[in-house]
């Protein structure tokens, strides 16, 4: 019997990677988008299905300490290496249409594996060298994904405004690192959580967490590390946004919830530096309300998707700033509640952006009219777009239904009831936004001369897919709930 | 003579804010990049001057790390810069505005 | 052993049956249907009369009844809520009054409507049978709330009647009218029966049987015990607690309430002007409805719950005042209308009027005396108006008419038998009734109770009124030359009304006989019936519903007690006004050519035919106040209420379309953003976490 | 398993009717709806409950539970079943859908097979909203409620269909999250560990809080209970939540408008029902005045807005915002009659306003107008319609031996025997709704049904088609019957809430015993 190393969705992710270039240097000129869509898959679905496997088998009940303690696999790496390797899965499914044509296809599969595996890693990394690098794994690829359409002004402006406002974030975050070094005089996490209390720096330390954080506001799309967010996603091609939007946020929401509770214990930093909760719930305040409000009066579909992702980025910030200490039962609550959100956000976020995928590929046009009529047209795609939205929208025609109320629940638990009321107010006002997408594609009618050129097969099973699995998330959603709030209990189990 | 290592972090401090202000107001996308480096130089600085301070390696070679990422980074700049100038016809980064609001 | 009583139910459900029949026949096979639902209606009215008959002559032989029915909520934990039958001589004897009239407008409709040619024949009569159900079964009723159930369909079926023509303005409007006016009344008349069933838990009339209760007996009871003798019954004194009232005051409210619906639906001042207005209907249904039965069921309601009312000497009062009030007010109006039926219609207002004045003044042998009188007189008088209007081609302008005498001699005997009624000349019915009345408001006036006083002198001048009008209503339709070409050359009328109007006119004259109080004075023969059938044998369940019983509360609660007076000289004295009113018509009026004389009136001319401005004024105050009020509240809706709703949406749009300009497309700003943001941070919490 | 074979049954139907052709997507959808309807009746007739669902008395019908979800310690279950509040509610629920399919026919000519699967979608989730015992159950059926409603005032609606959708989704939604963060933050201050419904009754009932968030266990419960209130009061509506109510009901399809009438608008008075009088009946009971006056502000406003109005449809749904005060004061009265009255007038109203929706709805379908200006004396073209709108209106004014007179008779007692401060003044008030819904309705029937007959219309007034008249016939029918024969629900209403009144004895001391 072969023990498959606890690493191995990572491993997997990087080996296809590797392989997509092989195959590239092997026959270069030849068109081969299936093939390497197929093999791109084949490795995504074999790390996801690997990751569910560990996950079954208890694999992630206990902390395995990989190099000497820079990596980690536990239940949180295993679920976010499950998040980011099925949103890689619908991502490639739906780029093998997408990018059907253009150039360096071999090079695209490769950046989004390379940058799963960058993702997959950041929710392993267990010392702050190794958030650093897996961190720049996922965004040196992302940036030359989103500017991956050479010729499209759209996609370069992207990203250059991704990978220059990314640049600072790191070298942000990277200022912050030396200064929690500075500090405590060490880099892993479990090592930084002992020298915390009672620090005799205090300010410096507080203001090295302050510039952390922003690396992981830079990754989750947070306010005010957000201002790339909505040109990368919008001038992005749609699958790469699906995939930064939700995997790359995924992957920043697990690497921030493994730095804050390892190495800042909330007690004693509170003591002696910040009262991270505190700065958590003011980001999550201010990111859902200027996602949802600027959402709302958008005239492109994708733009306002891009910001209602930071308006979802803002809801799962919630579970940071819910956390108390000695509060374990609450704590595990939120913070898996915040956890199955990003999951199922990675469903039906991701089916979103590849139902724009599919508009773009149909050269619809962008805006909210130019959506009008489409259920005339292409029924399918338009209820699988619905359930997205209104799964978004915190309706029960999906699992984000019930991710966001368990997260709302959970915050109401921790008390911060406050907190959970302006979550309200803005999953309101996203329900306006959200169905005005509904709105044009089912109630208005259609111009007299839509019509829509062929039906994609790869985005078209992505898109049904994610669809499929968010519907199932509604009703199947305790082995997720449970997973999640298990994962949370290992984290706080140390 | 040993300097105290709270210089070290003064002088990082400098030398971050001096990037900062020349992210804030430069225009030309690859003095954009200079500064970045020199925010990161800045953390490096740190990094090796605790490093000594706390005679543990740890900081030198995340020092390394941060270097090479710098540098790959670059290189993806580069390229980023490039088609910018493709598509553009400058390397000001004020010019791409396309997307907004 | 089958009895009276095992039928008294069918007597309500046999009309019921003939509705059904009339409408479902009516619409799915109208050629089934004889004479357009007449038939069955007059098969089912007659069949009820039967059984009234045979109903009225077993109380007659000293047995009542009372049944539940079926009960329409069980109550767990709480009352309950059922339909009974109640048969005791005021009920047997309405039962009569009821179907008789019913029977004889069917058999006349026949004649106003069927030979008239009218369309939708069938609903008419569905709407006959189904308002003689509900009056019968208001009749028969024996509590307070299923009283208040049928009362409210009388009111549908009067709704449904006034505006059986449809087609034309006129009817829907009035119809409109007289539902709305009497809700008004209704709507505190259902606040006294929830009121009632929540102080007492039972809203049953008398008690009859082991574990049951009658709320009259319950307040009587509380009031006894509130002036000290015995217990306060514990359910009652607990809602007094509640509501922190004493008994006294809170049964007072009770009756006032409920007298709304009475002031309501018996047309009494200031609710009395939907029923000028309801003459839009077909003339049988003014017969049947406003004038014998429906406007009947509001006197009807204060005699059958006079056990309550008799505890209540404010409300007695109240109740004379108004009944005293709207007699003469009505009766001043009546002189001056141009119409047959609007004088027949003040003069019910008017009427009604006496016999609230007679139930208020503690007369309720005298009450009921008249309601009976006036029932046969009053259908009379609208039958032969109606017969006067099919042969004036429905042209009721009296200013058209005169001269009839020769041309319908039935009609005009009649019609006169029912006049002379009206007007209360011996010895005509209404003549012994409407004395009685007076002679009770006298006497227990003059025993000290001023208010009561007042009210009799009201009535008493509107004997005057009523005399005057009566007559020269009489004397313009039928008396001098015609003046129209219609009135010489009148449309003949057939036996179909002939025959209501002969039995009625009969009836009329006669009727009064069965209460000759002040003959039985002069003579001291026992021939007041209607007294003696009246009284309940003290032995028996029903003794509470007794007149002895009631002159007893009225003496011990009421502080009512009689003067001794005799009632000849009062009898002499109002015979004297009628007769004076009737001869001032004679010498106005009995001329070839009668002219108008109301230029005589000056400034109260005016006044009168705009009946006192009644209508203004509540027509003022629904559509001059209500209705602005309401499109003010639309407006404050629309504007203010729904524009918040409305305004937080905006603001909110706003608010997005501003927070977004941050996004200005410029990577610099956004750099500086950034920076600005992380700065701000660094600032706040190193304030907040004393860094610095 | 019964109650989740009906709502299995119904979605299933939802499914077929949604690939059916349109041709005949009317008539199968009417086809499938006997399905829940016999279904339904078929449970009622064997309905063997006692006492109320959420007291551990009570003996529910066709309960099950199963485990859902597990989050750390929390679990919610699927719990499902039936008391005698809720049975009578389901059997409305599926009479109404199978007569609102029917009277769809006429108007329905465009994406047939899609408005009647959301029809039938509709009956699933509010089938839902009523059987369920486990709040998250709940939530997620009662918030799925919008969804079929959105498509069918969006797609099919009046010409401010946007405006009108889009304004009942948001402003219900919002409602529901305040409700939603009120009551969960009272269960998580309570020792539970479920979302069980009976559960929580039972812990609230204990009254140990575990944590009150620094704000004390009596604050806590008013706060909580004034999230709910507000949050249900939206959907009832009350004053001065009601404005999406009269844009939804004017601009929503017959149809549709039956549905949000006659059910929707009675899941607001149920969960406030279950939830905040149930649970909280100590608040209710403090805070009664209050609640008072926003049920007579509710009546007497509703009814005077409705008074102001021209279109029919806006007439109908003002004075549905005034029926529904008299349900909020049954509950404040807090007694047999209150209570129960509050229960049996929700069906009551129900059925009275589907079928006033309808008969509005009859006569729109001839004359393509609702506006009261524009038609007069149709009684002429149109008998049976007019026949059955005089009837509805009566029925709608309260009229004796009709469901509206029993549910308002019923809630006139409790509100009368309570014993909040000037209850029966506040009673008495709130009556005076009586005299001006009648004052509209007949009003408005003087002018739209009576009168010369004249319409300024492009359409030929002619009779209504037999379909449609037929489906308010029964609806007049079943009104009747149901104010004949009130125990038929009345019965187990009254079981279902009496424990609910022993729970709070200061509000009923007085009114025990049979009659008295």
């Amino acid at each position: 019997m072969v023990e498959l190393p606890p690493l191995t969705p990572q491993i997997l992710l990087g080996l296809t990677a590797i392989v997509l270039f092989g195959i590239d240097i092997i026959a270069p000129d030849t068109r081969k988008n299936g093939l390497l869509a197929s093999v791109s898959a084949i490795g995504t679905v074999a790390a996801a299905a690997t990751a569910v496997w560990f996950l079954a088998a208890g694999s992630g009940d206990y902390r395995f300490v990989q190099f000497d303690g820079a990596l980690v696999v536990d239940a949180l790496s295993l679920f976010f290496a499950f998040v980011v390797a099925s949103v890689a899965t619908l991502v490639v499914i739906g780029s093998y249409d997408y990018i059907e044509g253009e150039e360096h296809v071999s090079e695209y599969y490769s950046l989004v594996l390379l940058a799963a595996t960058g993702m997959s890693l950041m929710a392993a990394a267990n010392s702050l060298v190794t958030v650093f690098v897996a961190l720049e794994l996922a965004s040196l690829p992302s940036y030359a994904l989103v500017s991956f359409l050479k010729t499209d002004r759209g996609s370069v402006e992207a990203g250059l405004k991704y990978f220059l406002i990314g640049a600072l974030s790191s070298a942000v975050m990277v200022y912050g690192i030396s200064l929690v070094y500075a500090t405590t005089g060490t880099l892993l996490l479990d090592d930084i959580a002992a020298e915390v209390a009672g620090n005799q720096f205090g300010g410096v330390l507080g203001l090295g967490i302050l510039m952390l954080a922003g690396g992981f506001a830079f990754k989750t799309a947070s306010v005010p590390f957000h201002f790339w967010a909505p040109e990368a996603y919008e001038g992005a091609p749609a699958p790469i946004s699906a995939f930064l939007s939700s995997a790359s946020k995924a992957a920043g929401f697990a690497v921030a919830f493994r730095v804050f509770t390892t190495a800042f214990p909330l007690d004693a930093v509170a003591a002696v530096a910040i009262d991270w909760s505190l700065l958590f719930a003011v980001l999550a305040v201010v990111t859902m309300t200027l996602g949802n409000f600027a959402a709302a009066t958008q005239n492109e579909v994708k733009r306002m998707l891009a910001y209602s992702s930071i308006g979802h980025a803002g809801y799962v910030l919630m579970g940071l700033a819910a956390l108390q200490s000695g509060a374990a039962e609450a704590n595990a609550f939120v913070l898996g509640a915040s956890m199955t959100h990003l999951l199922v956000y990675g469903f039906m976020n991701t089916g979103a952006f590849l139902f724009v995928a599919l508009v773009e590929y149909w050269d619809v046009g962008r805006t909210f009219e130019d959506y009008n009529g489409l259920a005339t047209r292409a029924p399918v795609a338009c209820v699988a777009m619905t359930v997205f939205m209104f799964s978004l929208a915190g309706l029960p025609v999906g699992g984000g239904f019930l991710s966001k109320y368990l997260l709302f629940a959970g915050t109401v638990q921790a008390g911060f009831a406050w907190l959970a009321a302006i979550a309200a107010i803005n999953s309101a006002l996203s329900l306006y936004y959200y169905s005005r997408v509904v709105k044009a594609i089912w109630i208005e009618d259609p111009s007299d001369d839509l019509s829509l050129a062929g039906t994609p097969t790869g985005l078209y099973t992505a898109v049904v897919a994610a669809a499929v699995a968010t519907v199932v998330l509604l009703v199947a959603f305790d082995p997720v709930a449970q997973t999640a709030v298990h994962a949370a209990d290992v984290l706080f189990a140390l | 003579m040993a300097v105290a290592v709270e210089y070290y972090l003064l002088l990082s401090a400098a030398v971050f804010c001096t990037g900062v202000f020349g992210v804030l107001t430069r225009e030309n996308a690859l003095m954009f990049l200079i500064s970045v480096e020199l925010m990161l130089n800045s953390a490096n600085i740190n990094l090796v001057a605790f490093s000594h301070f706390y005679g543990n390696a740890t900081g030198q070679v995340f020092s390394l790390f941060v270097m090479a990422l710098a540098a790959a980074e670059v290189a993806v700049g580069l390229g980023i810069v490039l088609v910018l100038y493709r598509n553009f016809d400058e390397v000001d980064v004020r010019n791409a505005t396309t997307m907004r609001w | 052993m089958v009895g009276a009583f095992d039928f008294t139910p069918a007597i309500p459900l046999l009309p019921f049956a003939a509705f059904l029949v009339a409408m479902l026949v009516g619409h799915f096979a109208p050629r089934l249907l004889p004479k357009g639902g007449a038939i069955p209606g007059i098969l089912a009215t007659a069949g009820s009369l039967l059984l009234s008959i045979w109903t009225f002559l077993t109380v007659s032989g000293g047995s009542y009844h009372a049944q539940d029915i079926y009960t329409w909520v069980v109550g767990q934990n709480t009352f309950s809520l059922h339909f009974g039958i109640l048969v005791d001589p005021l009920s047997a004897m309405m039962l009569v009054i009821v179907s008789l009239v019913a029977v004889l407008v069917h058999v006349f409709s026949l004649g106003y409507m069927n030979d008239e040619g009218e369309t939708g024949l069938p609903r008419y009569y569905a709407g006959l049978g189904l308002f003689t159900f509900s009056m019968l079964a208001f009749v028969v009723a024996d509590n307070l709330l299923m009283a208040f159930m049928f009362f409210e369909l009388v009111g549908l079926c009067s709704y449904l009647l006034i505006g059986f023509h449809f087609r034309e303005p006129g009817p829907p409007s009035a119809a409109k009218k007289a539902f709305l006016v009497t809700r008004f009344g209704d709507y505190f008349f259902l606040i006294g029966v929830v009121g009632i069933l929540a102080t007492f838990g039972t809203a049953r009339f008398v008690a009859v049987g082991d574990g049951v209760h009658s709320f009259p007996h319950l307040a009587e009871q509380a009031l006894a015990a509130a002036g000290g003798e015995g217990t306060m019954p514990e359910h009652v004194a607990h809602f007094l607690d509640v509501i922190g009232m004493n008994a006294e005051t809170w049964f007072a409210i009770l009756g006032l309430l409920v007298l709304g619906g009475v002031v309501g639906k018996s047309a009494q001042f200031p609710l009395h002007t939907w029923l000028p207005d309801a003459m839009e209907g077909p003339t049988p249904v003014s017969a049947l409805i406003h004038a014998a039965t429906m406007v009947a069921a509001g006197v009807y309601l204060v005699a059958r719950m006079y056990g309550f009312y008799a505890l209540l000497p404010t409300v007695l009062a109240i109740i004379a005042l108004v009944g005293g009030f709207t007699a003469l007010f009505a009766a001043s109006m009546g002189v001056v209308k141009d119409e047959l039926k609007q004088v027949l219609a003040y003069s019910t207002i008017s009427q009604y009027g006496y016999m609230m004045l007679g139930l208020g003044t503690g007369g309720y042998i005298a009450a009921t005396f008249h309601l009976m009188t006036h029932a046969f007189f009053k259908a009379l008088l609208f039958l032969g108006a109606g017969s006067v209007i099919i042969a004036m081609h429905h042209n009721e302008d009296m200013w058209d008419m005169g001269g009839l005498r020769e041309k319908m001699p039935v009609t005009y005997y009649t019609f006169l038998s029912g006049s002379l009624a009206l007007a209360g000349i011996v010895p005509f019915s209404g003549f012994w009734s409407k004395d009685e009345i007076l002679y009770e408001a006298l006497i227990y006036g003059a025993g000290d109770s001023p208010i009561l006083l007042a009210a009799y002198a009201m009535g008493l001048l509107a004997v005057f009124f009523t005399g005057f009008y009566t007559f020269r209503m009489v004397f313009l339709t039928f008396h001098g030359e015609p003046r129209s070409d219609t009135a010489r050359d009148p449309h003949g009328v057939r036996w179909n009304v002939k025959l209501p109007l002969v039995v009625l006119g009969i009836l009329a004259a006669t009727v009064g006989l069965v209460n000759m109080t002040p003959v039985a004075e002069l003579t001291g023969l026992h021939i007041e019936y209607l007294h003696q059938w009246l009284v309940i044998p003290e032995a028996s369940d029903f003794a509470a519903l007794g007149y002895d019983n009631y002159h007893h509360l009225l003496e011990q609660f009421a502080g009512y007690h009689a003067a001794d007076i005799g009632p000849l000289a009062p009898g002499a004295v109002s015979l004297a006004l009628a007769l004076g009113g009737a001869g001032l018509a004679w010498v106005l009026y009995n001329v070839d050519s009668p002219t108008e004389h109301t230029e005589k009136l000056g400034g109260v001319k005016t006044v009168l035919y705009n009946n006192y401005y009644q209508d203004e004024y509540q027509v003022w105050l629904a559509q001059g106040v209500t209705l602005p009020l309401a499109r003010a509240a639309d407006t404050f809706d629309q504007g203010i209420v729904d524009g918040v709703v409305n305004g937080v949406s905006s603001v909110s749009l706003f608010a997005g379309s501003r927070v977004k300009r941050i996004q200005d497309g410029l990577v610099t700003h956004y750099a500086a953003l950034l920076t600005l943001g992380l700065v701000v941070l660094l600032v706040a919490f190193g304030l907040l976490e004393g860094w610095f | 398993m019964l109650i989740e074979a009906l709502i299995a049954v119904t979605l299933v139907s939802a499914f077929v009717v949604m690939l059916a052709p349109d041709e005949v997507a009317g008539k199968l959808a009417f086809a499938l709806s006997l399905l829940p309807v016999a279904g339904s009746l078929w449970m009622f007739g064997q309905f063997d409950a006692s006492g109320n669902a959420l007291f551990e008395s009570g003996n529910l019908a066709f309960e099950t539970t199963a485990r859902w979800i597990s989050v750390g310690p929390y679990a919610l279950n699927w719990h499902v079943g039936l008391d005698g509040i809720s049975m009578p509610l389901v059997v409305l629920s599926t009479l109404l859908t199978s007569l609102a399919i029917v009277s769809a026919w006429t108007p329905i000519q465009e994406r047939q097979s899609q408005f009647y699967s959301l029809m039938l979608f509709m009956l699933a989730s509010l089938l839902g909203v009523f059987t369920a015992l486990d709040f998250f159950v709940w939530f997620v059926f009662w918030e799925f409620v919008l969804v079929p409603m959105y498509f069918l005032i969006g797609i099919w609606g009046g010409p401010r269909r946007k405006y009108a959708a889009i304004k009942f989704f948001v402003y219900t939604n919002v409602a529901s999250l305040v409700m939603f963060i009120g009551f969960v933050a009272l269960v998580f201050a309570l020792p539970v560990q479920t979302m069980d419904l009976p559960a929580i009754a039972a812990a609230l009932d204990a009254g140990n809080f575990q944590t009150t968030y620094g704000l004390g266990a009596e604050t806590l419960k008013v706060v909580a209970f004034f999230a709910m209130f507000l949050g249900f009061a939206v959907k009832v509506p009350l004053v001065p939540m009601h404005t999406w109510l009269p844009d939804a009901h004017v601009q929503a399809p017959t149809p549709a408008s039956v549905m949000l009438a006659g059910v929707l608008l009675k899941m607001g008075t149920y969960a406030l029902l279950r939830f905040n009088f149930t649970m909280l009946p100590g608040v209710a009971r403090d805070y009664a005045v209050l609640i008072a006056i926003f049920a007579v502000v509710s009546v007497i406003y509703g009814a005077m807005l409705a008074l102001a109005q021209q279109d029919l449809k806006r007439i109908v749904a003002y004075s549905s915002v005034s029926s529904m005060g008299y349900v909020i004061l049954g509950l404040v009265a807090y007694n047999v009659y209150g209570l129960g009255g509050a229960t049996f007038q929700m069906v009551a109203h129900g059925l009275i306003s589907g079928l006033m929706f309808m008969c509005v709805g009859v006569i729109y379908n001839v004359a393509h107008t609702r506006m009261v200006g524009d038609l007069s004396g149709i009684a002429d073209k149109m008998p049976v319609t007019a026949a059955v709108f005089v009837a509805a209106a009566f029925g709608y004014m309260g009229l004796p031996l009709m469901a509206g007179f029993a549910g308002e008779l019923f809630i006139f007692l409790g509100g009368f025997s309570a014993t909040f401060p000037y209850a029966q003044l506040f009673t008495a008030l709130a009556m005076f709704g009586i005299v001006v819904v009648a004052g509209y309705l007949l009003f408005a029937m003087q002018r739209v049904l009576f009168g010369p007959f004249s319409a300024d219309t492009d359409y030929d007034i002619v009779p209504a088609a037999p379909h449609d008249a037929a489906a308010i016939v029964v609806l007049v029918l079943l009104v009747v019957v149901l104010g004949t024969v009130p125990e038929v629900f009345y019965g187990m209403i009254q079981d279902a809430v009496n424990p609910m009144v022993d729970s709070l004895p200061e509000a009923t001391a007085f009114l025990t015993g049979g009659e008295l």
